[in-house]
């Protein structure tokens, strides 16, 4: 039974890892709770599904017009919408109800195109899982598994070892200073939007593989992925892929324990500790305080 | 006519969320996501009551607005740590997690299935039992609510909830103890939702989780802002305007699948579209800049 | 090289600078003095697009770039190197030098970078530290490397010295000295701590509550105390 | 005569720099004192210790007999500390009286309970503040301003009115950090009378402030500070000449 609940909490932790690096890599240099990317994330799901049920593709071409559904659609928030605000240089609550706003309309517009019931892109059969120590894993479940640990490493990389990954990081850490070393701030920002988008669609195609999905999938997700960034520590992917974890064990945990429908009140629960005793995450900088 | 009442008293039960969300993210500049967790502790607490207990109604209201308040206090002390957008995502995990406790305390609040059957009010032996008797309870309670509410903001209390949503720092280095007035101010919001709760209960008979979810958190956020943030009027104007539109949905005959999302789509769209062009809303005052 | 005429500006609605006119010439070192609060570091800032100009003209190279944005300036061969050892503090000391050559086509990054490693051999030390770590000194030097390697035509420096030792200010001022004379690099420097700044500069304006006080040699006020005196207090 | 306020080797840091270093000064009753001196100097910090913004890292700060470290900033306030701000703060989006009457301590009406219950009371001391707020702004020569939004204003103006609201307060020690910086002379000159005027009438007053010329026309003693500490105290005439200083800004 430890064996299953591990495992399980392992699966629970990557699909929040996929969401949470996402999130996280746009919160980086945006400082703001950009909510829609619960949509992005649901549009992978929705374009691949109309991809494959409305213009019969094949699945891998279906998935590229998932991830460029995302793509665009965050990229269109990012271009319309976020930059008027920053021209306003509006604070952070504003962007926030913003997109909180987005979210809502966008969730709505996919339950008007597609309907609000549960669907489905299921691959493979739930049978079709393989033992591992007694435990059971589904090859969706294994793809999820190691996507999210390549992604976090692909994103470490491209972070690290990329000249945009460090014009992003130059943004995150200082953005005057970026300004007067001549980094285009918009520029910076339109390419975290069209990466940080395009995974979330990654990640929602994922998660559909395995699961069945309706409209309100992304907000779910996306809670979990922001309280997977705040617990790691903004700015540190690996911190994320950890604090994705954490939940995921500890969901799977109160799952064995007390039972499965108190998940959601798990992972807010251990927010509201982190956001109380530390705000900065387990491996963030510490946050700067206000200043007289 | 019976529907004519039933959406002025829809307007009444939001005209009291708004205005009490209004003292909070209006006069006190916090952003709270949690509003639709203290309407339905007032629900709850009034339906629990009701069927359990069978007391009275005045008791139940005075119940609903004491534990409210109390969690009112919860929400609101860490408003002391931490600030602005974090303390909204704050305020969004109490209410995911007040929402997971009514849908999933099944022995308590029905789960799911939430509670039938929650019998009329009566006050001193009037029964409130016609649309009639509701909107005139509700029309008191409104009154009431916004006379406070106006005597608040506009009392030297009020001069200083503005002055912490201004300006924190000025508010300290004048005297103000700046701590007891936003955790006050969301005791006060806490309790005066869940009077618009309490009424809810009683007026529908039946109560479940989806009624307090986090969209109807954002649905409340929405009127504040749309009516006008710091101005208790807007908030009115606002429940009023947010209730009635999505009903003009309905004469332009639009099939109710649609309807649904329409009205979402409708909220989040003036949501938007009021942060971008008009953020003080029709006649607000605050714009959320520091 | 640099010409502002009649700039007044502020930050909201304090104004912080009246009518100020200033030249830095080619291949100079120009400084700007005065006590804090003068308004020095706003001029720089304005002169660079980092607040923006009220009234009056900024000119380079004969054409007016009053208000343009620090990208296009900073392509233009205009660097700007902030108050207080401002660097990357979580990135590297190579990657604080990526970011400043971000422009840079690959190959011409390489040998830039190899004259920012002559220059300060013990940056390239600690090419892979986090530069948050580095001493102020350090700091200083790798700022100064982040807006040289762009090969400037203009260097806007705001304050160098500060927060750092008498010793360091010197080693700094010889390293600004040494970028001029060998590099060719047109200097506005503004300063607080003057005597160093005295020794190295062609020029020297003094502002004073947002006014130029003085426009002249240095070594006409070098050592002149009361001449300082009634500059500064 | 016995110092209003009492400053005992107050050390303060910021991750590794040094920004008050064993910093003793004692400010005597009814005086006006001048605190000058280069950026980083660590004058505003002082302020922000005396007034309990950043907490000490060791020390003691005596005000009339009473504690003031680890109080927090607003019980210091109400102890009689009153401050103004080198960023100004005031609440821009309000009239210049609220601004005012906002500033006034012990305020029944700040407590809903009198606001409910007592309501006359209330009322009555409402009205007092406010023909308190108006004698003030009168004293101080913008009475005609007093229902305008304070973002309106001029900055002098604006100035001016956050001085008001420090003596509003009731506070008989004000620090005020530029008061006349970034105004125009005729204001300079109106500021200047104004907290000349004040001593006599029980108040002590400490400066932060980069116009020489108006430090030396206003206050009875000048200290100069550099890199958190005091090079040079005296009358303002003997500081300006004092070879220690002109040094700070040479080295």
């Amino acid at each position: 039974m430890l064996a299953q609940v591990l495992l399980n909490g392992l699966i629970a932790g990557s699909t929040y890892a996929l969401i949470g690096i996402s999130f996280g890599l746009i919160y980086m240099p945006t400082r703001f709770f950009h909510f829609a990317h619960g949509v992005v994330y649901a549009a992978g799901a929705y374009g691949t599904l109309a991809a494959i049920s409305w213009l019969n593709l094949p699945l891998s071409i279906a998935v590229l017009v998932g991830v460029g559904t995302s793509t665009v659609i965050g990229l269109t928030i990012e271009c319309t919408v976020y930059r008027a605000l920053r021209r306003r240089s509006a604070s952070s609550l504003v962007f926030l109800l913003t997109s909180l706003g987005l979210y809502i309309v966008l969730q709505n517009s996919i339950s008007l195109f597609f309907g609000d019931y549960i669907q489905s892109i299921r691959i493979g059969a739930v049978e079709e899982g393989i033992d591992i120590l007694g435990a059971r894993i589904t090859p969706a479940q294994i793809l999820i598994v190691s996507m999210s640990l390549a992604l976090t490493v692909a994103v470490t990389i491209l972070l690290k070892r990329t000249k945009m990954g460090r014009a992003i990081r130059a943004v995150a850490n200082d953005a005057e200073l970026a300004d007067i070393s001549g980094i285009n701030r918009d520029k910076v920002f339109f390419r975290t939007f069209a990466i940080g988008s395009a995974l979330a669609g990654v990640a929602g195609i994922l998660v559909a593989f395995d699961s069945d999905f309706c409209p309100t999938m992304g907000i779910n997700a996306l809670m979990m992925g922001v309280v997977a960034v705040i617990i790691g520590g903004v700015g540190s992917i690996h911190g994320i892929a950890l604090g994705a974890l954490l939940i995921g064990m500890a969901q799977q945990f109160g799952v064995w324990k007390i039972g499965s429908q108190w998940q959601n009140a798990i992972a807010f629960v251990i927010l509201l500790i982190f956001l109380l005793f530390r705000p900065q995450g387990f491996l963030g900088k510490k946050v700067k305080k206000v200043t007289v | 006519m019976e529907y004519l009442l039933h959406i002025l008293i829809l307007i009444g039960i939001y005209v009291i969320l708004a205005v009490s969300l209004n003292l909070i993210v209006g006069y006190s500049g916090l952003l709270s996501i949690a509003h639709a967790s203290f309407y339905g502790v007032g629900a709850y607490v009034a339906a629990l009551l009701a069927l359990k207990l069978h007391s009275p109604f005045l008791a139940n209201i005075i119940c609903a607005i004491i534990l409210s308040g109390l969690l009112g206090a919860i929400v609101g002390i860490p408003s002391l740590r931490i600030r602005d957008d974090y303390f909204a995502i704050a305020t969004f995990a109490f209410q995911v997690i007040t929402f997971s406790v009514m849908n999933n305390w099944v022995s308590f609040t029905g789960g799911p299935m939430g509670l039938p059957g929650i019998p009329r009010p009566a006050i001193f032996g009037w029964k409130i039992t016609t649309h009639y008797d509701f909107l005139i309870v509700i029309l008191v309670l409104c009154i009431i609510i916004l006379w406070i509410s106006h005597k608040i903001v506009t009392s030297p209390f009020g001069r200083v909830l503005k002055a912490v949503r201004e300006d924190e720092i000025f508010a300290q280095a004048m005297g103000k103890n700046v701590a007891s007035y936003k955790v006050l101010i969301f005791v006060i919001g806490a309790g005066m939702a869940s009077v618009a709760g309490v009424m809810y209960a009683y007026y529908i008979s039946f109560i479940d989780p989806t009624s307090f979810t986090i969209m109807e958190s954002i649905l409340i956020i929405s009127i504040v802002i749309i009516g006008g943030a710091g101005n208790i009027w807007g908030s009115v104007l606002g429940a009023a305007v947010l209730v009635i539109l999505p009903e003009a949905l309905r004469f332009l005959g639009m099939p109710s699948s649609i309807a649904a999302n329409m009205r979402q789509i409708i909220y989040g769209a003036l949501l938007v579209i009021f942060m971008l062009f008009r953020p003080q809303g029709f006649i607000g005052e605050y714009t959320f800049r520091k | 090289m640099l010409k502002v005429e009649r700039l007044e500006t502020g930050y909201g609605k304090k104004q912080v600078l009246f009518d100020i006119d200033l030249e830095a010439a080619e291949g100079k070192i120009t400084a700007i003095i005065g006590p804090n609060g003068s308004g020095k570091s706003t001029a720089l800032k304005s002169i660079f697009g980092l607040i923006s100009v009220w009234k009056g003209a900024v000119n380079y190279k004969n054409k007016d770039i009053t208000n343009r944005s620090t990208q296009a300036n900073v392509k233009d061969g205009i660097a700007f190197v902030p108050q207080g050892n401002r660097v990357f503090d979580e990135m590297t000391v190579l990657e604080n030098l990526e970011i400043g050559g971000f422009h840079l086509p690959k190959k011409s990054f390489q040998t830039e970078l190899n004259k920012i490693w002559e220059l300060f051999p013990e940056l390239e030390k600690r090419k892979k530290q986090n530069s948050g770590k580095l001493s102020g000194g350090e700091k200083q030097m790798l700022a100064l490397g982040r807006a040289l390697i762009n090969s400037p035509r203009l260097l806007l420096m705001d304050e160098p010295s500060l927060g750092l030792s008498p010793k360091l200010v010197t080693f700094i001022m010889n390293y600004i000295r040494k970028i001029n004379h060998e590099f060719g690099v047109t200097v506005l420097i503004v300063e607080q701590k003057v005597r160093e700044v005295l020794e190295v500069c062609h020029h020297v304006y003094s502002i004073k509550l947002g006014k130029i006080a003085y426009s002249g040699k240095p070594e006409i006020i070098k050592d002149d105390k009361d001449k300082l005196r009634e500059l500064f207090l | 005569m016995k110092p209003a306020l009492n400053i005992k080797s107050v050390n303060k840091k910021f991750d590794g720099t040094v920004a008050l270093d064993d910093f003793s000064l004692e400010i005597p009753q009814n005086s006006i004192t001048g605190i000058i001196g280069p950026n980083g100097a660590g004058k505003t910090t002082l302020f922000n210790v005396i007034t309990g913004f950043l907490p000490l890292d060791s020390g003691k700060i005596i005000y009339n007999g009473k504690n003031l470290s680890r109080m927090p900033s607003y019980k210091i306030a109400r102890a009689g500390i009153a401050r103004t701000f080198q960023q100004l703060r005031l609440i821009t989006r309000m009239t210049v009286l609220d601004n005012i009457l906002l500033s006034f301590q012990n305020q029944a009406g700040e407590y809903l309970k009198n606001t409910f219950l007592f309501p006359g009371r209330v009322k009555k001391q409402e009205r007092k503040n406010r023909e308190k707020a108006n004698e003030l702004l009168a004293f101080m020569g913008i009475e005609e301003k007093a229902g305008d939004l304070v973002e309106d204003l001029s900055y002098g103006q604006q100035k001016m009115i956050s001085l008001a609201c420090c003596l509003a307060s009731g506070a008989d020690l004000l620090l005020l950090d530029e008061p006349v910086a970034g105004i125009n002379p005729s204001m300079i000159e109106k500021i200047l009378m104004v907290i000349k005027k004040l001593p006599e009438a029980g108040k002590t007053f400490v400066i932060i402030e980069h116009n020489i010329e108006a430090v030396m026309r206003v206050c009875d003693r000048v200290i100069f500070m550099d890199e958190g500490k005091k090079i040079a105290e005296g009358d303002p005439e003997s500081v300006r000449h004092d070879p220690a200083v002109i040094e700070a800004y040479l080295e």
